[in-house]
């Protein structure tokens, strides 16, 4: 981490992107403290907190007990008096274990208690399936989330996005869910620290095109790209939209977006019934209903708990090849 | 021993009192915001020992059950009513109620409708204190329900790894609903499940507050010295769970005796035994604080109702747009 | 509980149909056993268990500590080893306190274990708004069990359904999250033991119309009914379905009812985005999208947490007049 | 003392062992289901004793760490290595994994990925064979993590209010990934936390196999009478919490150090010294071991994988519907 002040372009990793943006946002601002299981010593599951510990000290990163409830409420105490954490769940699916300091605490106090305090922090954590980690170690809950007010919730796919949308949620008085993805901390990208288009909240248009739109957030965007690139090959032009925050949602840049296009295909890894997809797909019907050629598409994983078998896990996620099919199929 | 502690606690327990008897009648008046009021009518000693043994910037979070804690630490009697009163001068707006009230002025960090769920925010909170070199400390009240949830532990391992300035005080009145703590739990003593978490530990089982306030005293400073504590106060709730209850699960001579272990009687026979007040001097001091709650009732009820718009504030900060609302969404949907 | 073989027409109250459903699988089935806090000697916050201590014995009504997570996973291992139970949660609001044990485990246990075993049991749980319980006492939660792959969810509007469902819920192999509804319980209506049109897994047409199709479940159900009778005098013919379960969502019902009708509006309790109204709206879209005359409009509890003064609590849900409202411009 | 016990101990623990370093070869060859393979390797005892202990019809739960406690239980490493790997032979048709391994007919109810999710189950079973007399006790296997997890503590609770035959064991193998105990937890006395919710507890802590049964046995039979217990097993994790784990946090001389602590080798010295086997004997029962997890190695390669429509099959019971695929529904709304 000695070249700090330097631009990465193409060549940070989703992980290091993350690491830079903490250990940027630490030096800044000493409020800020890092809480989770294995986060210090360890340095994290994924690595993404790896050095932290070295450089900022034990008072600041700081390795908890394996108990995600108290993880969530003391964060939350410490939000409400005048720091500002980062705790991490090790992954999304441990939500189960600390949704009601998440739902019912974090979420609510502000409002509960008539604006007189917020709780600005932020809880990382990580979902998605590719690692044959099972029912419960590879889900997509994001929707959960997303059906909660007061918690802001994004999701980036890129490394400059992780960058600026973390640095961003350690500024705000929000409290912000951050979810990363276990198959995207390798990938990498380019990170401009002064990047002049970044905006919280606001989609990111990745290809520009006529034919159709495809939605989507996460690693799944990175399915998206992939897809229209075949498909630009066979002359199919797609727009590629990576919503990156879904609270706040860019209502605006999909429906402009798909009144443009007048096709949509939504891409998630998450469940498919009362979903983030559900959301994007009935906003979509509802401002678009009367210009779209085809019917909205959303595509995601089953609607059954993650197989660990490698070979079950594949085909239950969303996969590049039928991402393809069915833009063609819409544009038939 | 001073002579000013005892009127002082006696006060504080009258006060409590007095106002949940105003809760009461606010709620039989049909002016309260819905059924869930629980009192602390019978359990006022913990509250004021408690809540006197705590310094000015000391915080805290409570339970459902929280009048009592909120007006030992300097709660507006005006402003809580109103809050109950689902008003717009409460605390709270009238948007928390009864069971969410919360004052960050006067540290305190918020009731809680979650049985345990304000419980690990004191660990936050002191994390918070220790890191930034502030002397304070921070005081979780629950219920002996409480008890029974696993984030209380979780909490109180915590604290005892840290270090932290934080103690957990549970109010024991015995019953959780309608279910007497005997068929809650395998074991009573829960001095001895802190205890084998790392904590200083202390039961209080009598009705004397004043000996209660210096032993409560010693764990809250301890606690400032970075060893957290766990202190139970066993108690009798006087009345229903909530408004709402007739208590039919327990039995009437029960009640009866146990209601003569009154906190307040108990200070008040000290205060004349001890030649501190006499009866007069403790007749003005009740006739003073049901004029300072009549004020607050007057208060709570001419209080104005919020604004519709009142929903959709304080769910994102100030800076951040509101909610729409259904009604615009649904508006701008027609008329695509 | 003298007249149990008895019929109630228009008599008996939502209550009493769930206690005697109780009642009468208890009666059939020594398996079942109810557990929950303060059910037993205090007969459930809301009284929905009343006497069934003193009829069946502390054996089999079980109060128990203030532990939700606890409660259920003990719900779980008792229906893993040959029991049946009902676990009751007083409030929906404490899915999060037992989010993990629901979601993870519950859910779970039968495909992780590929098939070896199954959870018969149900979980009762009581939502919304109406008592000024405020954002930890009044939530509709069902989106986030409806995004849960594994847990059958039904919510029952109507005594007969709340009978019938529980009943059937106690009889089938799948873990049921059951949801009642706070201010149903004195609301009263028929109960036919042997009613030959129930239909587990079946919506119920209330009304048949022909302009408009009001979808609901829950207490929204009752709101539906008396719109539908004010925009019946005007001349709006309404036909308005309550799903009754929404896992398994009966989907034919809903479409084919708005092909009929042309025009659709959802009305839940819940929070608007990422939620069971979404889903719905997604599904009649999809599968309306060409005849269609107008968006299908979802009316929702706003997205936010629930305020406690009564006279927010009122407008923060949908309310009959705008249910009228939004319908005779839907028809317009 | 019988001249069968140590032998068939011994055996367990070998058996363990070797189980374990296939498990690791399947993850070298690539053919595990992912890189999530917690091994027991060192931990052997506390399975071995326990597993033992416990009677033909008790059931019990594991963490994620859980093979060793399995096989001591007659798992059959034919069926576990060809779920590790996910194929159709293994015992959950490989869509559990290493994680999500579950017999019912061996009674048990199941490994799990979450810290301390396994453990109410236990309590529900107890009551169950309480309500249905049953004889037969229920044990919680985890590790030192969920000892701070809070659904530990309201099991403990519920099982000793209602006097269940539960056992819970802990099996302590001082680190939690990456985090030493003493980083994880204010006082480490883990026997005390459960002594004060009221349950009958044991602390083991040394290598003697066969010691620990005899304890062991006790505890278990107490709980078939209705007295809960608690135990304790302190060990040593050998290697890395799980495949790609190569334990930088930790001394190479602390694990060299540690590893001396090998109950296996203690077993052996034991069974020569007291001329119950002598090596020769040993080795035979080694290398059967060796040949019987070489056949189940051979097994779970050759083992199908399962077909693509397994991944819609046990979500819902057999006689519902399962769910239709994404796949299903879009090509109907496209069709529309
Ligand atoms: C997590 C949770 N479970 C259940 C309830 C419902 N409930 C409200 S108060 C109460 C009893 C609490 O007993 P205790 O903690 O002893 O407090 P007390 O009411 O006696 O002051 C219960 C069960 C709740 N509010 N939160
Ligand atoms: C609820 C939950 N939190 C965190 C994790 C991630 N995790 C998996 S194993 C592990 C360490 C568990 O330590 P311990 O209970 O001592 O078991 P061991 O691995 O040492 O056998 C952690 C933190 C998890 N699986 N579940
Ligand atoms: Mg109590
Ligand atoms: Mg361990």
């Amino acid at each position: 981490m000695s070249d700090l002040k330097k631009n990465y372009f193409d060549k940070i990793t989703y992980r290091d992107a993350l690491r830079l943006a903490m250990h940027d946002a630490m030096l800044e601002d000493k409020k800020i403290i890092i809480m989770g299981e294995d986060i210090a010593k360890y340095g994290g599951a994924y690595g993404a907190t790896k050095d932290l510990l070295n450089l900022f000290g034990n008072e600041r990163v700081i390795d908890t007990p394996i108990s995600e409830s108290a993880i969530v409420g003391a964060a939350l105490g410490a939000a409400m008096s005048g720091l500002r954490p980062i705790a991490e769940l090790m992954y999304v699916d441990f939500f189960g274990m600390s949704m009601d300091q998440i739902a019912n605490q974090l979420a609510k106090i502000r409002y509960m208690f008539g604006g007189q305090i917020s709780a600005p922090m932020v809880l990382r954590a990580q979902g998605g399936t590719g690692r044959s980690g099972g029912a419960q170690h590879s889900q997509s809950l994001e929707s959960w989330i997303m059906h909660t007010p007061g918690l802001y919730l994004t999701m980036p796919a890129k490394p400059n996005d992780a960058y600026h949308l973390l640095r961003h949620a350690l500024k705000i008085d929000n409290p912000t869910i951050f979810i990363e993805h276990k198959l995207l901390y390798n990938t990498s990208g380019f990170l401009d620290k002064n990047d002049p288009n970044f905006l919280f909240g606001k989609a990111n248009v990745l290809r520009e095109g006529k034919d159709i739109s495809i939605i989507s957030y996460s690693r799944m965007t990175n399915f998206a790209e992939n897809a229209a690139d075949q498909l630009n090959k066979e002359n199919i032009s797609v727009e590629v939209i990576d919503l990156r925050t879904l609270n706040p949602l860019d209502r605006e840049t999909i429906i402009k977006s798909v009144k443009k296009t007048k096709r949509a295909l939504v891409i998630s890894e998450s469940y498919y019934t009362s979903s983030v997809p559900s959301e994007i797909t009935s906003i979509i019907f509802e401002n678009c209903f009367k210009i779209l050629k085809k019917p909205v598409i959303r595509y995601t994983a089953e609607d059954t708990p993650v197989p660990v078998a490698p070979n079950l896990e594949k085909n239950y996620i969303p996969t590049i090849e039928k991402i393809v099919e069915y833009s063609k199929k819409l544009c038939n | 021993m001073s002579n000013t502690l005892l009127p002082a606690l006696y006060n504080t327990m009258r006060r409590i009192r007095t106002f949940e008897e105003r809760v009461s009648e606010l709620f039989i008046k049909g002016e309260s915001a819905g059924t869930m009021l629980h009192l602390s009518i019978g359990e006022e000693l913990g509250p004021a020992c408690v809540g006197t043994a705590m310094k000015n910037n000391d915080t805290f979070t409570t339970h459902h059950r929280g009048h009592g804690i909120f007006i030992a630490r300097g709660g507006n009697p005006d402003k809580m009513l109103a809050e109950i009163a689902g008003k717009k001068d409460g605390y709270c707006k009238g948007k928390g109620g009864s069971m969410h009230i919360a004052d960050m002025k006067l540290g305190h960090l918020g009731a809680n409708a979650i049985v345990g769920g304000g419980i690990p925010t004191v660990v936050g909170a002191a994390m918070s204190y220790k890191y930034l070199k502030e002397e304070r400390v921070s005081v979780a009240f629950f219920g002996d329900g409480a008890m029974q949830q696993g984030i209380l532990y979780e909490s109180m391992n915590m604290a005892a790894l840290w270090k932290l300035p934080v103690v957990f005080c549970c109010i024991n009145n015995q019953y959780g609903m309608g279910t007497k703590i005997e068929d809650a739990v395998g074991i009573k003593d829960f001095s001895k499940r802190a205890k084998s978490f790392g904590l200083n530990t202390l039961h209080i089982n009598d009705l004397d507050v004043e000996d209660a306030y210096y032993k409560s005293k010693e764990i809250i400073e301890s606690a400032r010295k970075f060893q957290p504590g766990f202190i139970e106060v066993e108690c009798y709730r006087f009345f229903g769970h909530a408004r709402m209850d007739k208590s039919p699960y327990r039995k009437e001579s029960e009640e009866k005796e146990k209601r003569k272990l009154d906190p307040i009687s108990y200070a008040k026979s000290k205060l004349i035994k001890n030649n501190i007040l006499n009866e007069n001097e403790i007749d003005k001091i009740d006739n003073n604080i049901m004029n300072e709650m009549d004020n607050a009732m007057e208060f709570a009820l001419k209080s104005p109702l919020n604004d519709e718009k009142e929903i959709f504030k304080d769910v994102y900060s100030k800076n951040d747009p509101m909610p729409v609302s259904v009604h615009e969404k649904i508006k701008k949907i027609l008329s695509n």
